[in-house]
């Protein structure tokens, strides 16, 4: 490891944040291009499965984590869960925010077919989502934060699958109308 | 129990949730002559009668008969999106069947992002503080951050005799109960029947209140009766004649 | 590195204080022996002056630390956050230390009329005062630092702006001490 990596880690290890290439550039003083050698060095170093502690990429940064191979010894020590799973209603608000964002509280609601304040509540508590300034109807706004990307290990938003895999195939869309229609069908029929 | 076999009874329609549905979507039951309130108490006495609520299938229900209010409202007030966008029943029914596809997107993004928390709970981030020498800046790199103005604001603040707290608005009640109802039994002796109104004209809000206290005093211990015609007309008191001359 | 040492390294990066050996144990739920084999190979590890990070035997345990080889750039880039604006209260410690100075922190209290711990800690450990010995009656007393002075742009002590000049009212006469110890016992009474 030379010098730049030993300071990279050393960074790295200190911030309570992830830290972009450039910032690291910056408090190092060297060029982009030098940091992003060093990371490779360091990546060497925390190879995945020999380590106790790896090197992620989240949130636009790079930060220095904990291995699963330590959880349980980790919750023994901390003695509390990481992260509070989430409800479904959390989850679908979460998942709404993050494709649309910045989307409002009613466009969450619009989706959902339900009012989800308490979900959403929640959700700005936990720090997953925040304001993001106001509609030009006045509604809040809303959007992911950088804790979000950090606790589902996604490096950027761009790294959220593409939505349009989780639509139904048109055979299922179909099916489900379909489904609908005979089954009011046999019901007519029977009464 | 799934929703769509909710069995409803309504005006123009028995027989389940899921059938009802289908006819709306079909056009063969005008939704306008639906009573949504009456599916929604049904299915509030259906949960109570079982007494166990089925997450899964209340958060259907709640997508669904959503859907269908919102498509009802719309056909109440044609036009009402502002763009002379009228819907026609079947188009209607097209959007049910959107909104219901668009939100099966996110409920799977849903569990994909439930799936990945999970993967992702043994990663743990570092959380300590940052080390004390850090916690400064050094002298060397150190350069003017603050105003001494600030300082000597705060000092001229401090200085500050702060005013003595002013109580007048806690004045003590001038009045007490035992005076109010001297005062009533007074008006009822001299005249029988009296405004509430004039026995308070004049009087601070304090005392108007103490003085409808009396009142009600005054009624329980049945000296007096008194009759409003409505909320916010005058209110008329008068002895009760057996007890008039107590 | 073996599974023991892995979740070894894991606990003592999340840890904030130093692990003693047996409390390494209980928590990876191993005996103690086992623990300082671990340790041993973890120092191969972070041998001094190949790594950015240090594994440190402190009194308390062990604990991981950075390098003095990356000090210039952590400070490069953790200190510029620390001249965040003040808060009133820390506004209000401070001038109180910087014109009266050196002062106790029970004094600071009886002028403002409320306890001034947290405000008083968080300016000691930005460095913008220090103490400075103890009064007659035991208290520790506080001066303001070089720090304070390059911060507010001050050439010295004498440079801080005449309090008369912000004085509500000054036809009260006297000591600007006594003065402030009295405007202070008003407001803890009004309080």
């Amino acid at each position: 490891m030379n010098e730049l990596a030993r300071i990279v880690e050393a960074l790295l290890f200190l911030s309570p944040e992830p830290l972009s290439a450039s910032e690291l550039a910056d408090a190092a003083e060297v060029g982009e291009g030098e940091v992003v050698e060093a990371l490779a060095r360091l990546r060497e170093h925390y190879a995945d499965g020999f380590r106790g502690v790896v090197l992620r990429e989240v949130a636009g940064g790079f930060t220095l984590a904990t291995d699963p191979v330590a959880e349980r010894a980790a919750r023994r020590l901390l003695a509390r869960p990481r992260t509070p799973p989430l409800t479904q209603a959390q989850a679908e608000c979460l998942a709404i925010t993050a494709y649309l964002q910045p989307v409002s509280r009613p466009e969450i609601a619009r989706i959902r077919g339900v009012a989800s304040e308490s979900a959403v509540g929640t959700l700005l508590e936990r720090g997953l989502i925040e304001e993001a300034g106001r509609s030009r109807f006045g509604a809040i706004l809303y959007r992911t934060t950088d804790l979000f990307q950090k606790l589902f290990g996604l490096s950027g938003l761009d790294a959220l699958p593409d939505p349009a895999g989780f639509d139904p195939s048109p055979e299922e869309a179909g099916e489900l109308r379909e489904r609908l229609l005979r089954a009011g069908e046999q019901r007519a029929g029977a009464g | 129990m799934p929703v769509a076999s909710l069995d409803l009874d309504l005006e123009v329609f028995q027989g389940p949730f899921d059938l009802l549905l289908t006819l709306v979507l079909r056009e063969e039951v005008d939704l306008l002559e639906v009573d949504l309130a009456e599916v929604v108490l049904a299915y509030v006495a259906h949960l109570e009668q079982t007494g166990e609520l089925d997450l899964e299938a209340a958060t259907e229900f709640l997508v669904l008969i959503a859907a269908l209010l919102e498509l009802k409202s719309r056909l109440m007030l044609p036009g009402g999106e502002g763009e002379g966008l009228e819907w026609e029943p079947h188009e209607a029914a097209e959007e049910l069947l959107a909104r219901m596809l668009e939100y099966s997107r996110y409920r799977r993004a849903a569990e994909f992002l439930h799936a990945r928390l999970a993967t992702e709970t043994g990663f743990r981030y570092r959380s300590a503080p940052i080390p004390r020498a850090l916690r400064r800046v050094s002298l060397e790199v150190a350069e003017q951050a603050y105003e001494p103005e600030q300082l000597g604001r705060a000092v001229g603040d401090l200085l500050r005799t702060p005013p003595p707290l002013d109580l007048r608005h806690m004045a003590r009640p001038r009045v007490t109960v035992e005076q109010r109802l001297q005062y009533l039994r007074e008006l009822l002796r001299s005249r029988g029947r009296f405004a509430f109104d004039e026995a308070v004209e004049g009087s601070d809000r304090l005392t108007q209140a103490i003085t409808l206290f009396a009142l009600l005093e005054l009624y329980k211990a049945g000296e007096a009766d008194w009759e409003q015609r409505a909320p916010f007309e005058p209110i008329t008191v008068t002895a009760r004649s057996s007890e008039g001359t107590a």
